[in-house]
This record gives structure tokens, C-alpha cells and sequence, in this order.
């Protein structure tokens, strides 16, 4: 329960002292990297600041009633959530599976880790401009594969039906390999020993292994996983930027594009800070939400 | 039930997924190695009729001064994990193993900034840096990443796994809190730090938004930028020395992966994710 | 010697341009010794460079010279960035000689100053495939003059063979410039004179947004993506697309043969037709007298005829000069030999700005209308409705009123 | 229950052989436990029996019948592991319930929530509670069954364990060290509980050990092992009082037994540490033969071998003789009661008790010796 | 060397008091081993002690002077853990030697790299190479100083966290439970390590374990804690024949005491188990009262308290008798030598020594009591 009892004694007011002379360099620069511009841009978002302008006007929450009149705010609202909710379950779920699969054969182990985990090192900007060639609607890889399977074939990146998913497909190669490692790393933490329990309690098979030893073994690693994965899908800004710019019909228009495109392409910086405020208030409120969730099922051993 | 199917299964999946991620790949050597006339050729074909690869890449390499983006790349990615790692040791060791107020504020801090997308703080970081006549130099690339919160916090999960009898020792040895994070906290993190330094590598190589906002200067930009510059909406891409760039620019990443990823693996597990 | 005067320029365009630019400062360095010109890292695009030159002006750090996209203009002009140059051309006694006629000069007249002068410039026009358009029994050299005729043509190219289609209309192209080509064209404009009302959904609009429901049923126009159908095209898989004369280097080189190419003039059907040029503006934002001085020289000599030729040269645009399609030395021949480019030469006469909207909302607007064209292509809703929906949310976001 | 037999178990690991020729046969309802030190193969022999690991020579059976070649859960066996190998996230009721589950439901009825809709899924789960509470009684888990093991003290893990292997009434318990975790105190008390257990249920227990106390007090047989191989296997006090080898003669007893070398005359005749002794030992070899004493077979007497008290170290009821003698490296310990270590013990000689020496040839193998006068508590001393 | 008083120390963690008003004096070069179950509190103090955690009461001297503002650094004292907290990634002789080098070297000194070049630095770094190869040498750790903590066997380890206390010759050793990581074997060999080793540096070592015959074994004194409390110091023999308090006397001594109640008539005549005792207390409580009896001051004879024997452990050179009592929920637990847990023990009553048995009142106090008929060994029996 090692509370915090600064002062109380001698070697507690050094302690204290000391702490804070070991976060303070990192404090320093995370207030002057990260929360004071976020600062920042929250006082922006009361403005009706342009980037350019020469003075700044205070319009209190002008900003926000805009951004609520705002269809193209909601349906990105909308897309990100689905984004999200798409997104995070399939890297989480394929993730899963891979480490498990990967973790089961003893020869290529490094073939396969290295190959699910390359997306993960390469440049999003590049492999958004390949991508847009898997799916192109006649000669890419995509389509030819459906085709070969006999299963319908659309023009991905122009469907307003399938656009979102085809970004939430690249957005799920690239992290897959991500958490992947982690959950790797979680599995060679299960007690080997457990399972060899559960084999003489009667449960050999593969689901009774996974369902009563590996699954709850996770819970930990799969707390991290989600909340990772979760925050890099709400960031996802690249492949929209780079390949549907939102389109069609703004059915991938995403929170962090709008953002972008509000305050850097359209000019209008105020509003794309009040964007921005709100974004960060959905990330929060939603990796909280996830994380208590998860952590409370989860077990710490 | 996968352990029935055996293994020869299992390898068929494996491979089968395999092919999917590396797919991406493969297109991008094979666009790579081509001549703009066959990129769209009617019928795709992996291999090139007529081989343009010595003609794409030294396109990459003197259209842009690639080369140059790619040491800048490494003196950024470098110093930038020097940064990190420096600052981020002695707070992941503050907020693990000692005991202060503020503590959990900080760490709440900590989290919030987890958040932060790179985009947000762009415009007051670029007014700041121009006020202090950082912009157009490596700084301007270098300050705003040198704190990492995922850092702090996948080494703070790690340094809580280390006994606090080793900290005791080392306190009744004589160590500072300062000696304590470099003489024993640094070391014993080794695999840990491995596993960030390959993630942060990863991250600010590939990182393009902020570079290209910091810097004007050709001899200051990082390799993303290079690969940018063959992109051309206007007057059409040029596909090949793109795909070539981008070829140049993963192939450190993919090499550093292969060469480090049993340390990764180990690094992430000794921390806190298990 | 007179202390060299540092002259610093930044162009966008890359990758197409940069062997150009290249080329421009060394002649240009050669002739005006006491001028040394450095390029900043060059943009990829309009959209790149007008962000930065825009972050540039709140820190105070802008180039002397940049080459902006044509619909920039306006948005650098609101925020006071760039230097009026007809001073300097009514100073100047070589301006004359330098052979810009006045309707491509009025490409960079904003807010009656002249802030621009053309460098290299587009306008739309319309690519044949000449294989496919013979084998649906058109005449190549009787290319079709109105959307009516090339929707027909395009109609017998679909139905000539399995996996082919007729026509690609770029309606993507960025601020709006395809659907201003098919309104000017009709002899209309964007917004009323004083531009507080939307003026395209007028007849004119009307008629243009019947140009593009008729290339949509009559001509069997698919739904796609400009980079996939850009690359059915060259794939020899598409028989007509309509695109900016500047995608013609790009073309040539990714055809590599595969089928003849051919250029044709953008159909102008209305009374007082025109079409709006693409491409960038020389601009100046120096300050500093002596500065300016040098900096007009380099415009001058970028956008003038030498420059000009290098420009065709290198790229598939064309210059904003008529002097270098004339003379034999410069330009005469290369035109000649190579006739798709002198179709955009050929529509001079026809050409006009390329419409910023005013005020903050100006790009949101051209958001509004992609999104609008985009339903219309989709099919999703009837040209007229459409329309009808553009001009009412691109209406509510014009500045209520001007002073 | 039932008998357990071991026949010649060879395993390696790579190159190095780990279990060479084991041989042990348990019968039904014995309590055999499995001594040695740490690395000599009594986990992987354990795990060999329960089917977790294969063997490359021998026979595995229960109840007389080969089990070679059935895996772990066919087997019915039950193990309790060093580390308890609780699941963490269960609770101490689900994880003494789950190898009944695991035997009684099938696989539809263990389903998350559809198992509980399947028919005859209810009556199940209420048997196997009444189960879990009959054995979780005895064991006071009771008004543990609804915490996770993290809070649980080591002693009440231990039980969780034990219950989760009684629960199903297997064919025997295999116990992989399972008092090591526990304070001195606990282990004293689960001792006795698991052979009051094991009386109760008349079960078969393997019980592998490296604290030689726990396997003398517990078990039936004890079976030393050493380097992968069986040493002994004998009844506790036979074992310490009857080793067949010097290895087994220093492994068992604490404070270990006193050891030192002999001349054997070739008479038969006996003398160590300058003193004649009254034995008269038979075999031929007359080189490295050494004596073993345990430390309550050497008192303070008058007479004996002339030593000096280093150090008294008193344990409670009893106390320890650190001595030295001219010759020795080693010290010479004596334990008396601690009412004895008093000052005539300081100076005095120590007495030997001629039946309880041992003599051990220089192969450490045990040789046949007789006392000079049995039953003679007295020592006949002589000159050095 | 220095002496250590402790006066009065409480402290709470949060609202739990984990110590209360304990006062410890250990005077310059005696071993005091801190005796108590686990969580009573033991680490705390000596933390406290090390100055790794404040006090909320109470005085910390070190040779007399108050320390309880200095930090760890300053006090000069030497610990070593539970777990040995060696530096995993240091070699065997970086381990000793860091102590020395964070004393003897100045912070530039110590730089990597740079360090080398400053002037003084080579000559220091000798000087611990020699201090370090001092240690080395009897701790046996000579030829293991270029090897990681990872590559050396637990006893080994241990030896390498007492060589790292040792090298700087503290003012007092502190020690958290050093042993409990070893096996038995090794347990018992560190032990006579350490005390050798005290003897040899007239050290003030300050030694914590829950095993108590690890403490009755080396200390001169043992403290005996419980929940946050100091019950009893005293020598360890005095501790186990005169403990003050039924916990302390329970607590002490491996098997424990037997504890049955007595009825006490107003008299002053005891009585237990039907059977009159032949004592005298004293004293005013007359409810609740027990007696305690140690294993080995009960022996099977002709005559005594008619018990059944329900099971006896051999121990190798001893034996326990578990024998149940009528009206006794424990069975008593009687100590013999093995020779004598034969066929006379089984049906024979148990005699108990009226010298050693204890009497205790109600609340755990221990009375006065005064045998009957002193130094008697015979009981009289009277009827139920
Ligand atoms: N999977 C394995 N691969 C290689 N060697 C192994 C393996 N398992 C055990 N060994 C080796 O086999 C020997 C016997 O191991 P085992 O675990 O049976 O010893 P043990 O007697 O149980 O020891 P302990 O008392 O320490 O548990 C050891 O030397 C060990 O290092
Ligand atoms: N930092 C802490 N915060 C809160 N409670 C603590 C802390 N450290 C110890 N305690 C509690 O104080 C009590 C005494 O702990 P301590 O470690 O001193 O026990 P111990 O006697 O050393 O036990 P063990 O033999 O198990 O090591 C325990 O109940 C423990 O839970
Ligand atoms: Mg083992
Ligand atoms: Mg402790």
C-alpha cells in the first residue's frame, strides 16, 4: 500500500526531495512538450484565431456551438468510434491469435515474429501508397484474391459502405505485429507449471488450455494491449490522410483528420483546437473506461 | 483443438498470415524495381519486363539527398532516444520505488499526456520554437520528442518487478537516488530500455508530421520526407523512385528488428506487461 | 564587385520540377552574377507550400520568392503576404519584351493588384486513347466538341469490349477546378460579382451540371477513385478522361507506348465561354527594396521566355509567354512535333482565373462542393439536386457580408 | 488407490542423463517419499510418473498395469506442485472444484454461460459443490472457498493445493516438495496433517523431498537419491541406522554424522583418532576406510577420545559439542540433552557407542563390522 | 563495532500499528537474533534501524548517539537481505567492492570511463582490490569473484551478501532472515559460518528469522516478537526453560510445548488430565489455567498420566509419541531417544518431569509453581 509520506521523517524528506529531482527533468519537458500546448489550444479553442492572423478574438464557446451545428463533426465522431470499435477487437483478437500460434511451433519462430512485426517498422506514409495498389478495384491484390475465392469484389477505397473498414484493415496490419510481441511477452510470463496442473485436473485440450490458464493468465498484457492499440486507432490519421482524404462522402472522415484538415488545411485553427479538445476528452473518457473495465477482470499475479 | 491439427496446420496458417503482411512488402520491391511505363501495366506482374531498379533508386538517392536523410534519420532517432531514455530512467524510478506526494499526480500526468496525439501540440510547439530560433535546426526535430510518456511508463511497469531490497542495498551501500537509477536501476532495465529504444527507433524514424513542420532546410529533413517528395498529386507520383525511397527507409527498421527482436521480446516481458 | 545579394525561392511540385528549377537558377545565376539564388527545401504540393509560407509569415521567415498554386493566391493576398509587381513591370523597360498577353497575366490579378505572374500553367483538357476511340469508330483527328458527342463516343469505347469503359471526368481535382471548367464553360461564375451569392446553380451551372449527369448515363461514367481510373487509363483499359494538360509528361510516361495518345480541347459550349487555368504563380514576398529588385529579376526571367522554354521543356505545362511558341529557336518545333501540347496553347484565348472563394471558410467550401460532386457521381443524387444542396451549404458559409 | 511401479527409468535431457535405472516400487496405500538433493532428477522422476514428461528406458505402471503410454489426464493421478500451481483468478472453491468439472461435465455443460442452460448441468455443479465443501472441511478452507489464492498465507495455499488433489479421490498423490514454501512452523503442523490423511484415505503417496527430516518423519519408505540414481530405499530409522553407503550415511541425520578416518590392523582390529577400538571389522580392503558416528552416539564421559569443547550450541532441549581433536579438520559433534552440555561436559572425553559406528570401505561402501564386546558401553583405550 | 539501543520505536503503515514501543539494547559485539512469525514486524525494525524507514516514535542509537535523522549512507551500518539483493548484472568482486568504491572514491572518480584518468583513482581502485580479495579469501570466494550472482549456487550467494556487508567493516551487521533461501544442509553450515565469523570480528550483529531453532542456535540473546511487540529477550537456554509468557513458550521450541489445562484447587494443589500433579502454585487466578510441558519432559514409565499411543515419527536418533489423552482435543507429544520408542512405549503412561512443566494463567502470565517434591521423578496417582 506504500503511501506517500513525504517529510515525515529525515529520510523521508530526502526521499521526496530526491523524487522530485529525478522527475523534474522529464516533468519539465512533458508540461513544455505536451500538456502546456495542450494548454494551449484548449485557451485557443475560445478563439477565433486563423494561422496567419495577426490578432487573436476571444468568442467564448462559439467554437463548440459551431462544432455541435456541425454534421461533418458527428459523422467523424462517428467514424472514429466505429473506427475504434472495429479496429481494436480484430488487432486485439488476430493479435491474440498469432502469439498464440507462433508461441506453438518450434521451428520459423523468428521467420514468423519478424514478419508479423515488420508493418509495425515500417513507414505508414509509404505503405498507404502501396496499400491504395492492393486495393485498386481491378489489378489489386485484394480484389484478385476475392475473385480467386469466388467472394464479391467492390472498389474498397470508393464504397462509402467499405471505405472505413478497408482503412481499419491497414490500420489492424499495422498494429497486429504490436500486439502481437506483447502478448508474446505475456504468454513466456504464464507459469509453465499451470498448465501441466491443468492437464492432470482432466483439461489437455487446446480451449480448456487457453480458457482457464492462457486467457486469465493475460489479463494483464491484454489490459496494456488494449489500451496501446486503442490509443494508436484513435490517432489514426496517415492512411486517411494519404488515401481517402476522408472520402467518399465523408464516410472515413476521422476525428484527427478533421482536426488536421479544420486547422491546418481550411485555416481555421480555433476550430480545429475545440476538435481537438474534444477528441482528447473521447480518448480519455473511453481508454479510462476500457482500462477500469479490463483491469478489474484482470488479474495481477 | 490447434494442438490436434498439428503442426503442419499451424505453419499453413502462420504462412498463410505471413503472406498477408508481407504482402504489402513484396508489392513495394516489386513497384520498386519497375519502370513507370509497366506500373500500370494491364496485366500485374511481380517482376518487371524491363528492370528500372538502378534507375528508381538512384532517382531516390539524387532526386533527394536520401542519403543525408538517412543519417539524419539515425542522428535524430539517436539523440532523440538518448533524450528519452535519460529523462524518462529517473521518472520511471521516482514514480516506481519512491515514496512522495505528488506522485500519483504525476503519474496521472503521465497518463493523460499517453493520449496526446502528435498533431495537437504542433502549432503552440512551432511558435515556441520559433520564439526561441530553434525552427530549421535537428532541436526543432529532437525537443518535442525528447520526453516519452510510453517510455516513462513501460519502464516504470518494469522497474516496479525489481526487488526492493535491491534499492535497500544500494541506498546502505552509499548510492544516491541519482547512483541508484545509473548504477543499479540502468543496468538491470538493459533488456527493458532495449525493447523502448526498438519501439522509439520505430516510431520517431517513421515520424513525418512533425519533421516536416520543424525543419525547411533539405540537409536537416529525415527520410519520411524523402519519401514524401516523389508523391505528387499535381503532375502524378513518381511510383518507382517512391516505392524506392520507401524501400531504403524500412530496410534499417527491418533490420534492426531482426537483429534485436529476441532482446525486444525478452525486454517486454520482464516489464510490466506480464 | 557589389555584395551579392541572396536571393531565397521555394517552389512546390517536387518531384516533376526540381531538375527545372535546377536549371532556371544556374542560367539565370550566370546572367545576374551579383545574384545568388538558394532554394528552400522544395513542397510537394500547393497545399504544402501555402502552409508554409503561411507558418513562415508568423515567424517571420517567408522566402523572397515562391511559386504558389493559382488559388492560393487569394488566401496569401487576405493575410497581406505577397508584394504587388506592377510597379515593377511599369518600371521595368524589357516588360514589354517579355511577351505575357493580358488574359494570362489576369491569372495572377487578386484583388486588383497583379500579386502573380504565371509560371507554368494548365488548363483542363480532354486525353484520348486513340487505339480504343478507333476501334469504337471515332476519328481522331475529328475529335468531339461537345460532352453530348464525347459521352456518345465514350458510350461505343464501353460497349466495344468486356472489362473497357468509355470516360473518366477528374471531377477531384483539388479547389474545385473541374467543376469550375464545366461551369465556365457554360459562360458562368462561382459567385455573384460582388460575391455574396452563390452564382452557380444559375442557368449556366444548371447546363454544367447536365454536362456532367450526361458523361454519367449517357457515357457510362464508373465511380471511381482519380489515381485508379487515372491508372485504367494508362493501362489502355479507359478511352477518354478529362484531366489538367499538366498529367501529360505523366502520361507519356506511363503509357511507355502502349497506345497512341491524343489531346483534345475541353468542350465550351456556353456563350462567353471560359476555362480556368491550372498550375503556380511566380510571387513575390520580399520586403527589403534591394531584395525586390533582384527578386524581380528572377521572376522575370523564370516566367519569361527563356524560363518559359525550360519550363516546357521539363514538364507539360505551359508558360504564361507567348513568345517561345513562336520563335523557332525556342519552342516552335518542339510544338510542333509533339501536338498535344499545343492544345492547351490553343485554349489561351478562353482562359481564366482559378476562383478562391473569400473569406475564413474558403477551403471548407471547396470541401462542401467535392462532397456534393461526389453524391452526384456516385449517383446518389440527381445532378439538379445536387446542385441544389451545394449552393444552399456552400451559400452558408460566405462571409455575411463584406466591408 | 493404487501401487505405483517405476522400472528402470532412463531419461536424458540432451546429452546428460538425469534418471539412470530408477527403480522403485510403491505399494498400494504406502507412503513413499523420495529424498535428495537439489538437481538429482526427483521432479522429472515425479513427472515421468504423471505422465508430463516421456521416458527413454523403462516401464511406468499403476495398479500393475503399463501406463506408458497414456497422457496425464488419463492417468488419474494427482499432483501438488512446489509452488501449489494455483490459478491465480480462481477462486480457492473454483480451483478445488475444477478437476471435477473438468471429469464430470461435459464439454457443452463447461461452456461460460450456454453450460448452464444444458439439462442436467444445475445437479452437476451442485454434486461437485457438496464435494468441494466435504473435502474443503477437514482442510478448514471453508470460509476460505470464496478468496483468490493472493490471500491466502502460504500454509492455506498449501491446503488449497492438497485439496484440489484429494477432491477427486485419484488412483495416488504424487507431492513435489510441497512444504518447502511454508515457515518452520506451518511445515511442522502440514506434516502431520498430510499423514493423518494419508492414514484416513489409506492413499498412495509419492512425496519428493530434499529435507531429510520431513521424509523420516512422514513416510513409510524413504528412497534416497543421488545424481539420478536410487541410492537406498528403506524404512527412516533403517535408513539412519543401516545405510548401505557412506552417501547415504552423510545425507541422512541432522547435524550430519561424524565422520573420520579408521586404520584397520590386520587383525581385524580397529583404531581411529589415536585410540583403539573395540571392533573387529571384516573385508579386505585396508585403504581410505573411514568411521561414522552420529552425534548421540558420542557422549562426555571419563574415559574416550581426548578432545577439546569448542562450542556449545544449544537448540532447546537439546545442545550441540563442537570438539575438536589432534588430527581432525572437521569438528567432532556431539548431542546431548541440553541438561548435560554443562561444565563437566567442558574438557571431558567423548565416549563412543560401539553398536551405532559405522565402517565404510573406500568406496563409501558399508563393511561389516562387529563390536569388540556388544552391548559394551565402555571404551578400552590404548596407547596412539 | 558499536552498540545498538532501540527505545521505545512504534510505527504505524498507514492505520495498523506494525511496531509498538519496542525497546531493544544490544550491547557492542553481541549477536541478538530477532525471533517472530512472519509479518510481526521483524524487517521493519531492522529498516529502521538501517534507516530505510522513519519512525513515528521512539529513539535510534548507535554507540550511543542518536542517528535517527541520518540517512542510510551515514549510519554506517552494514545489512544483508532475505533475497542476498545482489546486483545481478555486477560481477561476484564489482558486488563487494561497490561498498567501498561509493566511500573511497570521489563521484569523478567513479565516472566510467573518465574516472580512470583522474589522479588518486588507480591507487584507491588497488587499494579495494586488495580489501576485497581480504574478504575474499575466507569466505572462500577467491576463485568466484569474476563470475554474475546468476551463475552461483544459493550458498555461494549468501556468501557474497555477507562478504559485500563485510568489506567495509560497519559499525553493526544487520541481517534479514540470510538463510531462509538455503537448504536445509547449507543452512546449518552458514549458520556456524556466521558465527565464527561474529566470534572472529567481535561483530554487533542484529539477526531476524522466523526459525527459531536457527536462533536458539547462534545468538547470545533472542527477542522474541509478535505482532508488532517485543514478549521476551533473554539467552536462548533461559528462553526455553523460563519463558515468561505461554506465546513466548509455545512459540519456542520445535515440537512445540504441550499445553492442557490444570485445574488449580484453593489449596494450591494442581491437578490435569484426572491426575494430581505434584505442585503448589501460587497465585490468585484459579480459571483458565494450563500447563505446559516440553516433548522431551515426558517419558513413557511404569507410572503417569494413561494415554493411548496413536503414532510414533522417527526422527532418526529420536522419536515423537503421539499420544491421545481422554478429555484432550491435541494429542501429546512425548521426545525419546529412538532406542526407546519400542514395544515397552505402546500402552505405557506418560511420566512427566515436574521440574520442567510450566504453569500459565489466564491471560498467557506465568505463574509461580513450585514442584512438590522437588527433583522427584515419580508421580503420585490419584483417582480421576
Ligand atoms: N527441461 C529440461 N531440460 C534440460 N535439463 C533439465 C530439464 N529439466 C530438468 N533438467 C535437469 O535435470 C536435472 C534434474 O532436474 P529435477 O528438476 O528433476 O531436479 P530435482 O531433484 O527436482 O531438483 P530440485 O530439488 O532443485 O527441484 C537437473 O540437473 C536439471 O538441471
Ligand atoms: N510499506 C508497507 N506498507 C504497509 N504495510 C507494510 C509495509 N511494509 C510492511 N508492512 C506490514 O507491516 C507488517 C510487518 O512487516 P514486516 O515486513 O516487518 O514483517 P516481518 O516480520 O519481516 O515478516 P516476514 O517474516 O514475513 O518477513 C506486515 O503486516 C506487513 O504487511
Ligand atoms: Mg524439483
Ligand atoms: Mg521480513
Amino acid at each position: 500500500m506504500a503511501e506517500a509520506r513525504a517529510g515525515k521523517w529525515p529520510g523521508g524528506r530526502a526521499e521526496a526531495l530526491a523524487a522530485w529531482a529525478l522527475a523534474l527533468p522529464a516533468l519539465i519537458l512533458m508540461i513544455l512538450m505536451l500538456l502546456g500546448p495542450v494548454v494551449a489550444v484548449l485557451l485557443l479553442s475560445f478563439t477565433g484565431w486563423s494561422l496567419g492572423d495577426a490578432e487573436m478574438e476571444w468568442i467564448g464557446l462559439g467554437n463548440y456551438e459551431q462544432l455541435a451545428a456541425d454534421p461533418v463533426f458527428w459523422t467523424s465522431l462517428r467514424n472514429t468510434l466505429i473506427y475504434v470499435g472495429v479496429s481494436v477487437p480484430a488487432t486485439v483478437g488476430l493479435g491474440l491469435g498469432a502469439a498464440l500460434l507462433v508461441e506453438s511451433v518450434g521451428r520459423f519462430r523468428s521467420f514468423y515474429r519478424a514478419a508479423y512485426f515488420l508493418p509495425v517498422a515500417s513507414t505508414l506514409l509509404a505503405m498507404a501508397l502501396v496499400w491504395e495498389f492492393m486495393f485498386h478495384p481491378t489489378v489489386g491484390f485484394v480484389n484478385q484474391a476475392l475473385r480467386t475465392l469466388g467472394l464479391p469484389v467492390t472498389d474498397w477505397l470508393n464504397n462509402p459502405d467499405v471505405a472505413l473498414l478497408a482503412i481499419a484493415v491497414i490500420g489492424v496490419w499495422q498494429n497486429l505485429g504490436l500486439a502481437m510481441v506483447l502478448f508474446v511477452a505475456g504468454l513466456q510470463g504464464v507459469p509453465k507449471d499451470l498448465y501441466e496442473a491443468l492437464a492432470l485436473d482432466g483439461a489437455d485440450g487446446a480451449w480448456e488450455r487457453f480458457r482457464r490458464v492462457t486467457w486469465p493468465m493475460l489479463g494483464p498484457a491484454l489490459v496494456f494491449v488494449v489500451a496501446i492499440t486503442a490509443i494508436r486507432s484513435f490517432q489514426v490519421f496517415d492512411t486517411v490522410a494519404v488515401l481517402t482524404e476522408g472520402g467518399p462522402n465523408k464516410s472515413t472522415e476521422v476525428l484527427l483528420y478533421t482536426m488536421v484538415q479544420e486547422g491546418f488545411r481550411f485555416l481555421r485553427t480555433a476550430y480545429g483546437a475545440a476538435i481537438t479538445v474534444v477528441f482528447l476528452v473521447f480518448t480519455l473518457a473511453i481508454t479510462v473506461a476500457q482500462t477500469v473495465i479490463l483491469d478489474r477482470r484482470a488479474h495481477y499475479g | 483443438m490447434v494442438d490436434r491439427l498439428g503442426p503442419l496446420f499451424r505453419h499453413a496458417v502462420l504462412l498463410l498470415g505471413a503472406a498477408v503482411m508481407l504482402a504489402p512488402f513484396v508489392l513495394m520491391l516489386s513497384l520498386s524495381v519497375k519502370p513507370a511505363a509497366e506500373i500500370f501495366a494491364p496485366q500485374f506482374r511481380l517482376l518487371p519486363e524491363q528492370w528500372s531498379a538502378w534507375e528508381n533508386y538512384s532517382a531516390a538517392f539524387t532526386k533527394v539527398p536520401l542519403a543525408r536523410f538517412l543519417m539524419n534519420g539515425f542522428i535524430v532517432t539517436f539523440c532523440i532516444f538518448a533524450a528519452q531514455a535519460v529523462t524518462a530512467l529517473p521518472m520511471a524510478y521516482a514514480l516506481a520505488k519512491l515514496r512522495w506526494r505528488g506522485r500519483d499526480t504525476v503519474f496521472g500526468l503521465v497518463l493523460l499526456a499517453l493520449l496526446v496525439p502528435p498533431q495537437v501540440p504542433a502549432i503552440p510547439l512551432y511558435i515556441g520554437l520559433w520564439q526561441l530560433g530553434l525552427l530549421d535546426t535537428y532541436a526543432a526535430i529532437i525537443l518535442p520528442s525528447t520526453v516519452s510518456v510510453f517510455g516513462i511508463f513501460l519502464m516504470r511497469q518494469f522497474f516496479r518487478t525489481v526487488p526492493n531490497d535491491l534499492i535497500a542495498a544500494a541506498r546502505m551501500d552509499g548510492l544516491s537516488e541519482l547512483g541508484i537509477v545509473w548504477r543499479i536501476m540502468l543496468p538491470t532495465a538493459a533488456p527493458a530500455l532495449a525493447a523502448f529504444g526498438c519501439l522509439s527507433f520505430i516510431w520517431n524514424w517513421n515520424e513525418f508530421f512533425w519533421p516536416y513542420i520543424a525543419v525547411q532546410s533539405e540537409h536537416l529533413m529525415t527520410p519520411p520526407l524523402g519519401i514524401a517528395f516523389f508523391s505528387d498529386t499535381e503532375s502524378g507520383t513518381s511510383w518507382g523512385p517512391l516505392m524506392a525511397a520507401a524501400t531504403v527507409t524500412t530496410a534499417p527498421l527491418a533490420l534492426a528488428f531482426l537483429l534485436a527482436q529476441r532482446a525486444f521480446v525478452r525486454g517486454v516481458t520482464m516489464s510490466g506487461v506480464k | 564587385q557589389s555584395r551579392e545579394i541572396e536571393l531565397s525561392v521555394q517552389y512546390g511540385n517536387a518531384a516533376t520540377v526540381r531538375g527545372l528549377m535546377e536549371e532556371v537558377a544556374t542560367v539565370f545565376m550566370r546572367q545576374n552574377p551579383g545574384i545568388r539564388v538558394t532554394y528552400r527545401a522544395p513542397e510537394a504540393d500547393y497545399e504544402s507550400i501555402l502552409q508554409r509560407n503561411l507558418r513562415d509569415a508568423i515567424t517571420r521567415n517567408l522566402p523572397d520568392v515562391a511559386f504558389h498554386g493559382l488559388n492560393r493566391q487569394r488566401t496569401l493576398l487576405e493575410r497581406d503576404i505577397p508584394v504587388d509587381l506592377r510597379p515593377f513591370m511599369q518600371a521595368d523597360p524589357e516588360t514589354p519584351s517579355l511577351g505575357y498577353s493580358e488574359s494570362l497575366l489576369s491569372l495572377g490579378q487578386v484583388g486588383g493588384k497583379q500579386i502573380g505572374i504565371g509560371f507554368a500553367l494548365s488548363t483542363p483538357v480532354v486525353y484520348y486513347n486513340v487505339d480504343l476511340l478507333r476501334r469504337a469508330g471515332g476519328d481522331p483527328d475529328k475529335l468531339p466538341t461537345s460532352w453530348e458527342e464525347v459521352a456518345a463516343l465514350a458510350r461505343a469505347i464501353h460497349g466495344s469490349q468486356e472489362g473497357i469503359s468509355g470516360l473518366f471526368f477528374d471531377w477531384t481535382i483539388t479547389g474545385n477546378w473541374s467543376w469550375q471548367s464545366l461551369v465556365f464553360s457554360r459562360g458562368g461564375s462561382m459567385l455573384n460579382a460582388d460575391e455574396t451569392q452563390v452564382a452557380f446553380a444559375d442557368a449556366p451551372g444548371r447546363a454544367a451540371a447536365r454536362d456532367l449527369g450526361t458523361m454519367l448515363t449517357e457515357g457510362r461514367m464508373p465511380d471511381g477513385r482519380s489515381n485508379a481510373m487515372m491508372g485504367e487509363f494508362v493501362a489502355g483499359r479507359m478511352g477518354i478522361v478529362m484531366n489538367s494538360t499538366a498529367q501529360l509528361g505523366r502520361f507519356n510516361r506511363e503509357i511507355g507506348g502502349r497506345f497512341p495518345l491524343k489531346t483534345g480541347r475541353f468542350p465550351i459550349p456556353g456563350p462567353n465561354p471560359r476555362l480556368p487555368a491550372g498550375g503556380n504563380v511566380a510571387m513575390m514576398f520580399a520586403r527589403d527594396a534591394a531584395k525586390q529588385q533582384a527578386a524581380w529579376k528572377f521572376i522575370k526571367f523564370a516566367t519569361g521566355p527563356v524560363g518559359g522554354t525550360m519550363m516546357v521543356n521539363h514538364t507539360g505545362y505551359m508558360p504564361a509567354t507567348t513568345i517561345p511558341a513562336a520563335r523557332e529557336d525556342l519552342l516552335g518545333r518542339f510544338y510542333r512535333e509533339n501536338p498535344n501540347h499545343l492544345t492547351a496553347i490553343s485554349q489561351q484565348n478562353v482562359i481564366t482565373g482559378w476562383y478562391a472563394f473569400p473569406g475564413q471558410n474558403a477551403l471548407k467550401i471547396t470541401d462542401v462542393i467535392n462532397d456534393q460532386m461526389q453524391a452526384i457521381v456516385a449517383q446518389r443524387s440527381t445532378p439538379e439536386a445536387g446542385l441544389d444542396r451545394m449552393a444552399t451549404e456552400v451559400q452558408a458559409l460566405l462571409p455575411r457580408r463584406r466591408s | 488407490m493404487a501401487s505405483v511401479d517405476l522400472i528402470g527409468i532412463g531419461k536424458k535431457f540432451g546429452a546428460t542423463d538425469v534418471l539412470r535405472d530408477v527403480t522403485l516400487r510403491v505399494a498400494d496405500g504406502e507412503f513413499l517419499a523420495i529424498l535428495g538433493a537439489s538437481g538429482c532428477g526427483k521432479s522429472t522422476l515425479l513427472r515421468i510418473l504423471a505422465g508430463l514428461e516421456g521416458t527413454d528406458q523403462g516401464e511406468v505402471r499403476l495398479g500393475g498395469i503399463e501406463v506408458g503410454h497414456l497422457r496425464p489426464k488419463a492417468r488419474d493421478l494427482a499432483m501438488v506442485f512446489q509452488s501449489y500451481a494455483l490459478y491465480p483468478y480462481m477462486t480457492v472453491g473454483q480451483n478445488i472444484a475444477l478437476p471435477l468439472e473438468m471429469r464430470r461435465l461435459s464439454a457443452w455443460q463447461r461452456l461460460p454461460l450456454l453450460g448452464r442452460l444444458m439439462p442436467g448441468t444445475r445437479a452437476a455443479r451442485e454434486n461437485i459443490a457438496e464435494d468441494v465443501a466435504s473435502v474443503a472441511g477437514p482442510l478448514q478452507l471453508g470460509a476460505l472457498l470464496g478468496r483468490k489464492p493472493a490471500q491466502l498465507s502460504g500454509g492455506q495455499r498449501q491446503r488449497v493445493a492438497l485439496a484440489r488433489a484429494m477432491v477427486r479421490q485419484p488412483a495416488a498423490f504424487l507431492m513435489d516438495e510441497p512444504l518447502s514454501n511454508l515457515d518452520a512452523k506451518l511445515r511442522i503442523e502440514a506434516r502431520a496433517e498430510i499423514v493423518a490423511l494419508q492414514r484416513r484415505l489409506g492413499a498412495t503417496i509419492l512425496y519428493v523431498t530434499h529435507d531429510q527430516e520431513e521424509a523420516m518423519a512422514m513416510a513409510d519408505r524413504v528412497a534416497v537419491m543421488q545424481g539420478g540414481r536410487v541410492l537406498q530405499v528403506a524404512a527412516p530409522q533403517s535408513l539412519y541406522d543401516d545405510p548401505v553407503s557412506l552417501d547415504v550415511a552423510r545425507f541422512v541425520g541432522s547435524p550430519p554424522m561424524n565422520v573420520f578416518p579408521v586404520r584397520l590392523h590386520s587383525s581385524g582390529a580397529v583404531e581411529a583418532l589415536g585410540t583403539a577400538l573395540p571392533f573387529h571389522a571384516t573385508g579386505t580392503a585396508r585403504e581410505g576406510i573411514v568411521m561414522g558416528v552420529r552425534p548421540e552416539a558420542l557422549r562426555p564421559a571419563e574415559q574416550g577420545i581426548a578432545v577439546t569443547l569448542a562450542r556449545i550450541e544449544r537448540l532447546g532441549g537439546e545442545a550441540l559439542l563442537y570438539c575438536t581433536a589432534p588430527g581432525l579438520a572437521q569438528p567432532l559433534v556431539a548431542q546431548v540433552e541440553a541438561g548435560e552440555a554443562n561444565d563437566h561436559a567442558i574438557g571431558a572425553p567423548l565416549r563412543l557407542m560401539p553398536r551405532r559406528a559405522l565402517l565404510f570401505d573406500g568406496d563409501g561402501k558399508r563393511m561389516v563390522c562387529r563390536a569388540g564386546s556388544v552391548g559394551a558401553m565402555a571404551l578400552a583405550s590404548a596407547h596412539g
